[in-house]
């Protein structure tokens, strides 16, 4: 081949950057449009030497990488929109146990069954998943390589907060396959990184306990308070954003995440052949989300034009940046709609002119 | 000996051939055309020989067999 | 000369042609239900649950009342509809992946509780409609999407058989286990369903009727050769006839 | 430049295979490739369905609206898909399995992919029947290339496959060459 | 008796306001701090003629309460936090299908199995549940009275609207008894009117349907689009708050939901003599929630001060509709702690001085 | 005269007094468990999982690794660690409500796929935690406080014999029910649990031990009347005793 | 006026019973009452704990930080909960079962209502005496109206078990009135 | 025949009298006292005759009783 670039798709990347980043447990249970994952895990896996389970619902999938996590592993499942809502408690629980895990959702039209198309309109989900104060980090990868690096990446990540990451995707970027050039040099930073909190028999120790039940009057109010400041040094550390097309001082700013972000970037380029400027903001960690990032680039605009493929989630977020709502103009395509980057364009043209 | 013939609904038929293997008498074959789903669809042969015994139709899991049996006015 | 038709689509049945593959058995069934429906006259009074799985059109093609359900959770769905309607016909129709994988407690405790239901079972040996991943009936070394290798007792357990488990429970009155590959098969399975439908329009109870059905997409085989398939080797290990009748 | 194709017929036909085709040619040649699915709920039988972007520059949108080109394997996939054609596109018909064309304009390719794939017995290269002549049509490959990347894409299958699909190749892209075919 | 009070537990409250509006289906599983509502269901509702049934998980309870709905029945379940992150993929299904019912989450401490204190951890859960773009309406009592009251009027609402109703209570408001005067005489307004859409058999009718499962390419964008209308006009008509003190112009005020709102009320009175005036905010439905009420509330305030027993999730929703966030300051307990009116006036005090 | 100790706390156990109601069934077998953890050698290869029910305590008392699972989940959980330690000792620990009623999807599945692991499964007819609510294996016309006019077959079915279920599946080696409520019956369900150990030890598969326990609390009974209420009560309709065992 | 209380002891003894019954009175006297448990996760023999506000107005916060009288029915009660008496705090122990007095200070009632009880062949009316005992100490009922509403309370029951239960607050209430067994 | 005796740990004993009823020799008796948890615990008679049989403390549920041998050195 002439150039190092591969075709790819998006849900075999996130197989390939899991196994590279040394991801040892999946457990998974089918579900369009990510049954690729699990069919992919299914040989890879035993030729990696770890375990793949078909587990026999979502349910299974998320306590069975409760466990794996608890003994120790790397593990991950991955599922789509209406298996992430059954995996709501588990996550919780995780979150409570502080286990590290890696978890895709590959975004469909929601709510109920729906339909199968790529959808954003879980953020809500993703952002604020499960019962109690809790929260885990959320990266939306908006092409092939980010695919597999987002997922890469999200394991030692989550092993150094001690907390699940979920790789938030949709149907477009899971089916896509695109020709691109993978980084499988890197090693992964935390792979060997001692686990003194995993349960691996209490061998010259006392027994030790993996628990999110805290009875004990204060117990848990104090948890809470530790947990938020785990939160708060994530927030400090790992926030992640891509701004683009700053540098030509635009007029306008477009706020877009994943799929929605890709597709903008078409949009920037009409406008700027029409003569409009604008620049990009995406959110690569929705969960912290880049609130003070988004301030600052809002003050240098008119407007900020926020795209989802939702009926409008992230826009709050947005919205808490920005605080101004005047500022802001939301178009939204809820149920698999995947608006083009001239749709878009036409959305701009209509609120400046 | 009763007497009968069916009727295949080209649209609904898929060409599974279960009622080719099904038909006793042998009225049923794979058919030559195909329909607008790109169906090789079943065609009666229309021996003479169907009698309307209903086993294509049973096994067609399309329902797209309708069988007609046919009596004689006067019995002979 | 006179013209009599005497084999016609039923009046339960909408126009619309079936989605599924050709030869699937899902199609099959779907027709004898409504068969069954149309000569109990009972298309008025019957409220039907759909899984998800490929059978989750069936409402597409059922001129009765029809609801859905999440992922294996139709018989709970169905508990409470008959609770509300106990004198309607009230029966869920689901596949191996939505009944015997995902809605194992579902199934069992509706079983259990002894709800004067009547269940469909559509064993195809995998997950139709994701395209053919391992389900738990998979036969053992059979390759699917998702056992590449085949199935393998040490890794995934032997295939369920959701009848005869189901036939262990008290309160269960009822268990078939029938095919639908030829005619005289597809009589037998529709006098089964007849069967579950008249027990629970008497008041006798739980029944359950598994159906051995052919998935031609998914098993890569032609529908002659399906059919013979679930003749030769599948109703090997899941053999066809009564398991349980109690009145 | 940018090229936007949309391939579409049924289940076992080889739909999906070809737009992969297409796109490894494309990246092996140093240009970017998109290429998408529908992943209906209908198997076999069903409709399938891909769509591809090839360019030279970065790929935003992989959703193709407007193709450039269309490349439709049988009478369902054209009812369904001769809407999407516009002025400007090339539309590209498996003649074997097309009852009535829906196609008004000029730019229209039709090729009896069946038949051909046929006479070489092997019915399952009709799709490679195909991108032989879309090479043809619209000349954006080094048809050498088309060769490597064929061959590579066979893997172990190239052994036994690898002359039958050539000849596909070379067939349409002989049959597609000949103006006089192209309506 | 001298009073027509009656000494009653929140709990309790909510059964007999749910047999009271026509509830004639209910499903749970045990969990504390709820249990009194499966307690005593499992002999009121047959008292009544009602089906009860002891689910045997939530998610059982939630999908029966799915199948009762679109057999046409008023249904309820009940739970608290880890049951009701079960019921996530159930509830999506249910806004999918627009099936009126009625959940009740009394929330306790959380993440994962947490503890049994009464907590306000959930309210993220509750105003963005599930996978998709939906919407339920959310109601927070705040006393014994409400209890009854607002699960009332949910079953009027659920009906008229075609959609679940959430009443978010907490593990306090559950096991507080109170003597209250119940008005009992109230008759629920749609108890009788007719569910065309409901499944009842086909009769000299067409088969119908219920579904969430739109696959016909832009259906589901229609439907999205359909129930968005919807929600418009839910909060058109139904948004409710409480707002308590303005007619002291007062210089600050409070914004707080159930537990919290009523502690917030005592503090009101100690801020008072000790010669603050405070003003007091209190939606009442928190999806959707009263933005603009609040908006025009904060205007006329030098600071909004937020409480919540959690770390902080509310306050989302009150700094989008304040709009400045130099103007709130929030104080959270998390993790199933109570504070007390005292503590939440010292605060008030700390920071207006 | 020397004097020795010839029975005392085993090391497995941490001095921390059980919560466990007095005459609770959860305090003896966790002691038993103790006992045999101490006995095979195995408290620094052990990891246990808790259920959701009052044994979720168990980690305060075992002196081993122990993690809790959400509610019915943990043999699933299990799996998982055996998995990742296939040389460890593995074991969930369950309650009625915990196994039979929520994690009905997970025991079977876990079982079914011969899972490596031990299960010990509190059958004491009741939700104990939180009140005594009904169990899928309450007793006929046993009087809970979700069912206050006893528990009744037409709205609730059967109780579910667990372990005479699970026996049905091919991949389940060793099945036995046993009871805690005088020493000769402590002893036998100590055997039982240390083979179901063993087996896991030697790799021969899925094991199940069920206990009959008694929950004087919510039974509302003294200790010595909850122990007479198993032998006289329980132990019929629950039959102690071996019921599958292969090699 | 405003009375907040705080009940605790072990499951069995009627903890929760004598709070509700206090809590009947207030209401009967046309007084808001907000009454809590603590529910446990130990049942019987566990703690069990109960807190009760009476006042003549809203109750905002039901939550009892510290008590203006603590009923404690034995040792373990009085170990956990003598950290929450204040100064002002009236504490009522039912010395019956306390091993160890851990409260200092003057505003004490030391009362065997277990032994009281015992008396009266009836065991479980010590939390009846340690309502009358509360009643004469606090003053804030009218004691004919505890009686009826103690009827009413016991309802179907009161035909056996109303006499005892009289008696019981009777010889609470007497107890609590002579002023020398109060330290 | 053995001699032996217990240890009752009374703030383990919950007086659930299990091991009362299981001595086969009467060597153990429902208590006067209660613990600070408000339990009535066991008490050891001390009769001579306990022969260190284990039993009481098998059957205990909460690990309250430890059984001691005693052996005399020289045998007679
Ligand atoms: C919660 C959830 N998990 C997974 C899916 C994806 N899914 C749809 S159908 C199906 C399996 C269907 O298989 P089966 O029940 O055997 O029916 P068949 O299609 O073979 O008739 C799955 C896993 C889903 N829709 N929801
Ligand atoms: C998802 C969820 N549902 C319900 C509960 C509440 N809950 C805690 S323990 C329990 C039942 C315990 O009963 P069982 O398993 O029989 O154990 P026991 O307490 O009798 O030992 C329940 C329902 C919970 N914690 N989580
Ligand atoms: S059985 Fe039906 S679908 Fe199959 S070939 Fe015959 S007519 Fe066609
Ligand atoms: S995939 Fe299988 S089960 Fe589904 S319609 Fe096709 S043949 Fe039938
Ligand atoms: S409630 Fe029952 S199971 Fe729980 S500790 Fe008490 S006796 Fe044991
Ligand atoms: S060891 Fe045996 S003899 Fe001694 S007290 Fe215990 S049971 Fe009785």
């Amino acid at each position: 081949m002439t150039t190092g670039k591969q075709l790819i798709k998006g849900n075999t990347a996130i197989v390939e950057a899991a196994l590279d980043a040394g991801c040892r447990f999946y457990a998974g249970y089918p579900i369009t449009p990510q049954n690729e994952i699990p069919e992919t895990m299914s040989w890879r896996m035993p030729e990696e030497g770890g375990t793949f389970i078909q587990a026999e619902s979502e349910l299974i999938s998320i306590n069975m990488v409760f466990g794996a996590s608890a003994a120790g592993a790397r593990a991950m499942t991955t599922s789509s929109s209406p298996g992430i809502s059954l995996m709501q408690e588990g996550i919780s629980y995780m979150a409570g146990c502080e286990l590290p895990a890696v978890l895709v959702n590959v975004m469909r039209g929601g709510p109920g069954l729906g339909n199968i198309a790529p959808s954003q309109s879980d953020y809500f989900q993703a952002v604020k998943p499960g019962h109690g104060d809790f929260h885990i980090i959320t990266l939306a990868p908006h092409n092939i390589s980010e695919m597999y690096d987002y997922t890469f990446d999200a394991f030692d990540l989550a092993d150094k907060y001690r907390i699940p990451v979920m790789i938030l995707a949709d149907g477009l970027l899971g089916q896509l396959m695109e020709n691109v050039e993978l980084d499988r040099s890197r090693k992964p930073a935390l792979l060997n990184a001692p686990k003194p909190w995993a349960l691996t028999g209490a061998s010259g120790r006392k027994g030790q306990r993996i628990v999110s039940l805290l009875m004990q009057p204060g117990a848990l109010e104090k948890h809470n308070m530790d947990l938020n400041e785990k939160y708060n040094l994530i927030k400090k550390n790992e926030t992640r954003h891509e701004l683009a097309g700053m540098e030509k001082n635009p007029e306008y700013l477009i706020a877009a995440f994943g799929t929605c972000a890709r597709i903008s970037k078409g949009t920037m380029n009409i406008a700027a052949d029409a003569g409009i400027k604008t620049g990009l903001f995406r959110p690569i960690t929705l969960w912290p989300f880049p609130y003070e990032a988004l301030k600052e680039a809002a003050k240098k605009v008119k407007k900020v034009f926020v795209f989802e493929m939702n009926l409008g989630q992230m826009v709050e977020d947005v919205r808490l940046a920005v605080g101004d709502d005047s500022k802001i103009e939301f178009y939204g395509r809820p149920g698999g709609g995947v608006p083009t980057a001239e749709e878009l364009f036409e959305f701009i043209r209509g609120k400046v002119k | 000996m009763k007497k009968g013939r069916i009727r295949i609904d080209e649209e609904r038929c898929k060409g599974c051939l279960l009622c080719v293997e099904e038909c006793p008498k042998n009225e049923i074959k794979k058919g030559g055309k195909i329909n607008r789903f790109g169906y090789t669809f079943a065609e009666f042969c229309d021996n003479g020989s169907c009698n309307a015994c209903t086993l294509c139709a049973i096994v067609c899991p399309d329902c797209a067999i309708e069988v007609i049996e046919i009596t004689e006015d006067e019995k002979k | 000369m006179a013209e009599k038709i005497v084999y016609k689509k039923p009046d339960s049945l909408t126009d619309k042609i079936f989605s599924y593959c050709w030869g699937c058995g899902h199609s099959t069934v779907h027709k004898i239900i409504a068969e069954l429906i149309d000569e109990l006259g009972m298309r008025e009074k019957t409220i039907a649950v759909a899984p998800v799985g490929c059978a989750v059109f069936a409402y597409d093609f059922w001129n009765f009342d029809t609801t859905e359900a999440a992922h294996g959770r139709a018989p709970v769905v169905a508990t409470a509809i008959k609770r509300v309607h106990p004198g309607h016909l009230v029966f869920s129709y689901q596949g191996d992946g939505d009944l015997a994988s995902i809605g194992m407690a579902e199934i069992i405790h509706t079983a259990n509780r002894g709800e004067n239901l009547t269940i469909i079972f559509i064993n195809n040996t995998n997950y139709g409609m994701t395209g053919g991943q391992m389900a738990p009936t998979t036969l053992i070394g059979q390759k699917t999407t998702t056992s590449p290798a085949g199935r393998n007792i040490k890794q995934n357990g032997y295939p369920i058989k959701m009848s005869e488990m189901l036939a262990q429970f008290e309160s269960v009155k009822y268990v078939e286990r029938v095919k639908v590959t030829n005619a005289a098969s597809v009589i037998k399975a529709k006098k089964a369903i007849k069967k579950g439908f008249l027990n629970q329009l008497n008041g006798t109870g739980f029944s359950f009727i598994e159906v051995l059905s052919a998935c031609p997409a998914n098993w890569r085989m032609e529908p002659l050769a399906a059919k013979a398939h679930i003749d030769g080797v599948i109703s090997k290990y899941y053999p066809v006839g009564l398991i349980k009748d109690i009145k | 430049m940018i090229e936007k194709i949309i391939i579409a017929g049924s289940g076992g036909q080889g739909v999906l295979t070809l737009g992969m085709y297409l796109a490894q040619i494309a990246s092996f040649e140093g240009k970017n490739a998109a290429w998408l699915p529908a992943y209906g709920a209908e198997k076999r039988g069903g409709p399938s369905f891909c769509s591809l972007i090839i360019s030279d520059r970065e790929i935003f949108s992989p959703v193709v609206e407007t193709p450039d080109t269309l490349i439709v394997f049988d009478q369902r996939a054209l009812d369904n898909y001769a809407g999407k054609a516009g002025p400007g596109t090339l539309v590209i018909e498996n003649s074997s399995l097309i009852l009535e064309d829906r196609v008004k304009g000029a730019n229209k390719l039709l090729i009896p992919a069946g038949e051909i794939a046929g006479k070489l017995d092997e019915i399952r290269v009709a799709n490679i029947v195909l991108a032989g002549a879309y090479a043809a049509a619209k000349k954006i490959f080094n048809t050498e290339n088309a060769a490597g990347v064929m061959k590579e894409m066979l893997g172990k299958k190239a052994v036994k496959m690898m002359e039958k699909n050539l000849a596909a190749f070379r067939e349409g892209f002989a049959f597609a060459s000949k103006p006089a075919e192209r309506i």
